[in-house]
């Protein structure tokens, strides 16, 4: 009798009418029989108007719970067989599951599952209690004046089940080794370049870029800009394009080319100057730097967009670099460089702002590129080790790819499961 | 309690609303013909208000509901001690602003470094690589359910093995881009290409929607044109 | 010390997080959860943090007395009355019955929310409309053939995907027929340059995560290497 | 009448740039506030038609709408909202149709946001979808069919740990309602109680995240609609089964609203999409042209 009164508690809507759903309850108690689960059974939310239907609904088969897979407890997961009166047309709604500790009688509900379901779980287990299960089609009626009455029909209920933690996730079993292998690849090739081993890192077209238009500033007699983005030293695309701005400044100084870096942030421009004096002191030329060259504008981003703009349009820079991480004001300074007649050269990790990268400089570093170029230029052994452990990774999915389209192809398997399975993780 | 909140009227200065919000839509327009100081102002006012927004959605929603609530229950549930990890991490954050002690707000940012880099981890490299990389192992002859060959979808199967070959050598860093190989990334990069052209085409798509959005609130809900 | 204990800090953080992807079981389950929750605090604090350095850089501004110093007060004023409506009406609302939220449409920070906040916020980014516009004009040149692929796939997705092209054609074709090029682009080429852009920024992404992890990578704690 | 004026001021405005053309070939281009002219007036005038335009329903439109039909009636759904007010003119005519569309279907509806201001979008989606007379009719109550959890901080790991229990992010929902004295969510526990996820996003967190966290870690079923901007890049999950379907931008949106039948703003603005679309189009040639004009004349 708890799962009506439970019932009905729950749908209290207006805690005024708490003494009509008592009187109600008495009611129920009184008019109806006190039946078992394997029975039909008729519930009402509202006994004053509804009429009681006997229809006779066929109740779910074959009812199994058995401990959720793979996860961290307290949860069971339960099947059935449709009942018979479930498809197109069919007079079920949907499922009612209902749990008990074994031994007790006491069924509480734990889900509500729409019509065509044959699964369910219940996600509020304590760990180790042996639980049974029902569960119960149900048909909602509604009479004439719109009120729903419900037809139910019990199952049989389950074997008991225990729920427990599991200590690994088979799912994952495969995921792992590509995780060793992976990770273990990257691990060996930092400790390798750390201990001076040579990793070849082929020379990006950009970097040869970079020369060039420093050279072609030079003879134009015209200032070099360079623009870091307008994200912080925390963003690994703006140390990126600082590593790339030391070889720009050490071909500035070189030429004797003005070399000009405006910031949006005050420790961008920090580091920006350290940079600078470092690369003017290795070509021997430290006091050709002045900290002027790197100044700070603002930290909004239009107005940083929009002084920038200004210094274009007045002072004409034969170049101009982008480097670091740029979001929608890429465009605003990449037109105004093009409008200038600026050579422009870009890079990024942004996967939005690239197309207008590409489409208005002469030259851009796509994503990972950034990231390779300034590993090149730093020879910092983290980073070169790094992307050569993730070109392994790369190798990988490549050889994985083509020999998996093979195998798919001629229906080939690996001890019964298709390569791209042993791949896919859920 | 009941659960059902009664709606409140809504406002009657709602017009008054209305024109705040259009001379506000206009002093962010102004900057097209310059930067001005009417566009500052108004930038200015958003830069307070949205902290201020964020601040007290993040107030309430969070270290109100979730933490204080949570130590400090209301009625009959028993407090979970455990959040007070997350306030005191939260208090030493805080302690950034100050010069002398700021060093001690790295212990909660390698917390939250920590925590982001273990989880991207496994995220990126099932979702992102693994699962990617087993959708892209496809038969090369695409069939129908009744063994027919569908032709196009085969063409288009080729198209995305490709395009995700090329595109992987493409960024290949530790090899020379020659012979074969090189070919294959001048292949990537035409894939590259066309990629941002659907992304420059939706780019595009997007901040028309926005622009129209804005027209339609000035011509439309203020001005009442439509 | 204050090296170490950050980095013991995030390489517990990060393994808790790596290992439970394949251990469910206690310890690993749970304290993942728990130091979820604490993220979750954590971050508000942050927002916190954030302001408190709003207020910080403007005061520094106004005192500093540079030319723009007076936007700094408009800075502050504006955070001021958004913190004290929203306190008010966020307060008011709890001891309310029946309570109501801070971002109920009843109240005044939800008005200043649909008034102010939500019209500046909206033009910020619908600047962006004209600016595409005009560097469309001005810089999108087919210079070489890369960039002559990009713009061809961007003008038939952007004149596909609204039934622009297709208009033009209808008096020849009532088929759709460059609808259903854009998506063609959109789900073969597309996708294949979006995966291998995603597989490559997913090993970097595992790299990096590892290099942290590991203690390799150091940055975020103010050490070199 | 107002469609005639329009479309003669749209003719005009097209035969004008046939100028911007011949100034452009002459090396004078025009400046950037006549192009930005050019462009708030095409996109406004069509704002005062009333024509309506073909739309052909696309693939990933219609699996969505296919993948949402085949859910029983009365389904739990999960509705995600992560976007802020910038993105509402693509993001909220989606959140409308689909709060129809839900509604009617008795779809249960448990909202939530990752985003502070995307649960107030959610409530503006849901005032709107009351106002349909048939929905209006149903009498739906809050908290019994649908709920509003509101937002938490925490971006991804709120997701990660609703794979436990979305309880432990969202102890009490926007009004600060206790989670277990929600009838709604009496047996809802975390994701494998709900039967579809619907996630309107436009950034992070948002749908890469629902795809890494929800999808892959904790096995739910997802669709999504996204800001053009975003769209793309969530193509290859689209593909590998990841997300059932996707709504991208305002195109997408109108077809939402077409595919359901729930007509509303989308639809009214594909119009002047489509007329903002062509001058940018048309910029785009003049400018080439131009170039390779002055390209030829170097040589």
């Amino acid at each position: 009798m708890f799962r009506v009164i439970l019932t009905l508690l729950t749908s209290i809507k207006n805690p005024g009418k708490i003494k009509t759903i008592l009187f109600s309850i008495l009611l129920i108690l009184i008019t109806i029989p006190n039946l078992n689960g394997q029975e039909n059974e008729v519930e009402s939310s509202n006994i004053a108007t509804s009429k009681i239907v006997a229809s006779i609904l066929s109740a779910p088969t074959d009812v199994s719970a058995k401990d959720t897979d793979n996860d961290k407890g307290q949860s069971i997961t339960i099947n059935w067989t449709l009942s018979a009166d479930d498809k197109d047309g069919g007079a079920v709604s949907g499922y009612k599951i209902y749990r008990a500790v074994e031994g007790s009688n006491e069924f509480v509900e734990v889900g509500n599952e729409s019509e065509g379901t044959t699964k369910s779980t219940d996600n509020k287990t304590t760990d180790g209690v042996s639980y049974i299960y029902r569960v119960d089609s149900y048909q909602i009626l509604l009479d004439s004046v719109g009120n729903k009455s419900f037809v139910t029909s019990a199952s049989v209920a389950s074997s008991p089940v225990k729920s427990s933690a599991q200590w690994f996730n088979f799912n994952r079993g495969y995921c792992l080794i590509f995780v060793l292998f992976v990770s273990g690849a990257i691990i060996y090739y930092i400790r390798k370049a750390s201990a001076g081993g040579e990793i070849y890192v082929r020379k990006l077209g950009g970097i040869d870029a970079v020369d060039e238009a420093v050279g072609r500033a030079t003879e134009m007699g015209k200032k070099v800009f360079f623009i870091p983005g307008i994200q912080d030293m925390n963003n690994v695309q703006t140390i990126a394009g600082i590593a790339i701005l030391g070889r720009v400044a050490q071909k500035a100084a070189e030429y004797g080319t003005w070399l000009e870096v405006p910031v949006s942030k005050s420790l961008v421009m920090v580091t920006a100057r350290e940079t600078m004096k470092e690369a003017y002191t290795a070509v021997g030329r430290p006091d050709a730097f002045n900290e002027a060259q790197v100044h700070f504008l603002t930290d909004d981003q239009f107005g940083y967009a929009a002084a920038i703009d200004g210094m274009v349009v007045r002072e004409k820079p034969a170049t101009i670099f982008y480097m670091g991480a740029f979001f929608a004001e890429s465009l605003i300074l990449a037109e105004t460089g093009n409008a200038a007649g600026a050579i422009q050269i870009a890079g990024t990790a942004m996967p939005s702002q690239l197309p207008f990268f590409v489409a208005a400089c002469d030259y851009t570093l796509i994503g990972e590129e950034l990231f390779a170029a300034s590993a090149y230029l730093s020879g910092e052994p983290r980073q070169l080790g790094s992307l050569k452990g993730q070109d392994i990774g790369k190798a990988l999915f490549l050889v994985a790819i083509i020999v998996g389209i093979i195998m798919e192809s001629f229906g080939w398997t690996i001890g019964g499961h298709n390569l791209s399975a042993i791949f896919k993780v859920n | 309690m009941s659960l059902i909140l009664a709606r409140k009227e809504k406002r009657s200065s709602m017009d008054i609303g209305m024109f705040f919000a259009a001379l506000l839509t206009l002093g962010i327009f102004s900057f097209l013909y310059k930067d001005n100081p009417v566009y500052k102002v108004c930038e200015a006012i958003f830069v307070g208000v949205s902290a201020g927004f964020w601040a007290i959605t993040y107030f309430f929603d969070n270290i109100h509901k979730k933490f204080w609530l949570g130590v400090f229950p209301q009625e009959g549930d028993s407090p979970d001690y455990w959040l007070w990890g997350g306030a005191i991490l939260g208090f030493l954050m805080l302690l950034r602003i100050s010069n002398k002690i700021g060093w001690i707000a790295r212990w909660p940012l390698s917390f939250i470094v920590g925590a982001t880099a273990g989880l991207y981890m496994m995220l990126y490299f099932v979702s992102n690589a693994l699962n990617q990389v087993a959708d892209t192992m496809m038969p090369i002859v695409a069939y129908a359910s009744d063994n027919s060959v569908l032709w196009l979808d085969t063409f288009g199967n080729f198209i995305v093995v490709l395009g995700v070959v090329t595109g992987l050598i493409y960024f290949f860093f530790s090899k020379e881009h020659k012979g074969l190989f090189g070919t294959g990334a001048q292949v990537g990069t035409w894939f590259l290409m066309i990629t941002f052209g659907a992304s420059f085409g939706y780019t595009v798509m997007s901040r028309m929607s926005l622009l129209i959005g804005r027209l339609d609130f000035l011509f439309g809900d203020w001005l009442g044109l439509f | 010390m204050r090296r170490e204990i950050p980095l013991i800090i995030t390489t517990v953080t990060g393994l808790v997080f790596a290992i439970s992807y394949f251990i469910p079981h206690m310890p690993f389950g749970n304290s993942e959860n728990i130091f979820g929750e604490w993220i979750s605090i954590v971050q508000a604090f942050a927002i916190w943090l954030g302001v408190l350095n709003l207020v910080k850089v403007s005061i520094d501004k106004i005192l500093s007395k540079k030319g723009d110093a007076y936007y700094s007060y408009i800075v502050i004023i504006s955070l001021g009355i958004m913190l004290i409506v929203g306190f008010w009406d966020g307060l008011s609302g709890l001891y309310a019955d029946p309570p109501y939220p801070v971002i109920d449409d009843s109240t005044s920070f939800y008005w200043i929310f649909k008034n102010i906040y939500t019209p500046l916020t909206s033009t910020m980014f619908a600047m962006l409309a004209f600016f595409v516009a005009s560097a469309s004009y001005r810089a999108f040149r087919a210079r070489n053939f890369q960039a002559t692929l990009l713009l061809i796939a961007g003008f038939f997705v952007m004149g596909g995907r609204v039934p622009l092209f297709d208009l033009m054609i209808s008096g020849i074709t009532d088929v759709p027929v460059f609808s259903h090029f854009a998506d063609w682009i959109m789900t073969y080429p597309n996708t294949a340059g979006q995966r291998a852009i995603m597989i490559g920024i997913a090993l970097g992404i595992m790299s990096s995560s590892l290099r942290i992890i590991l203690g390799i990578e150091r940055s975020h704690i103010g050490g070199k290497s | 009448m107002a469609n005639t004026i329009s479309i003669i001021l749209l003719i005009l405005l097209g035969l004008s740039l046939v100028y911007v053309l011949v100034r452009t070939l002459k090396g004078n281009p025009i400046g950037r506030r006549i192009v930005f002219l050019y462009v708030a007036i095409a996109a406004a005038i069509p704002l005062f038609m009333d024509l309506e335009v073909p739309l052909p329903i696309t693939t990933d439109v219609r699996n969505l709408y296919d993948a949402l039909e085949k859910l029983p009636d009365g389904s739990k759904v999960m509705a995600a909202f992560d976007y802020d007010p910038p993105s509402a003119p693509e993001l909220q005519p989606m959140a409308v149709a689909f709060m129809k569309y839900a509604f009617k279907r008795d779809f249960k509806i448990i909202i939530m946001g990752l985003w502070p201001q995307g649960p107030i979008q959610a409530n503006m989606a849901i005032d709107e979808a009351m106002q349909d007379p048939e929905i209006a009719a149903k009498n739906l109550q809050y908290g019994v069919d649908y709920v509003n959890l509101g937002f938490q901080s925490g971006n991804e790991f709120v997701i990660q740990s609703m794979g436990t229990a979305f309880k432990t992010m969202f102890p009490k929902d926007y009004r600060t309602t206790p989670y277990d004295s929600i009838p709604l969510m009496r047996n809802i526990v975390n994701f494998s109680n709900i039967d579809f996820v619907m996630n309107f996003s436009s950034g992070e967190p948002g749908t890469i995240q629902w795809v890494q966290i929800a999808v892959d870690r904790f096995g739910s079923v997802l669709g999504a609609g996204n800001t053009a901007v975003q769209a793309p890049q969530v193509y290859p999950y689209l593909r590998a089964g990841q997300m059932v379907g996707l709504l991208g931008g305002m195109s997408g949106a109108a077809e939402f609203e077409k595919i359901t039948a729930e007509k509303g703003k989308a639809s009214t603005f594909i119009l002047s999409q489509m007329i903002a679309h062509a001058i940018v189009i048309i910029l785009i040639l003049i400018g080439n042209v131009a170039y390779f004009s002055e390209k030829r004349k170097k040589k």
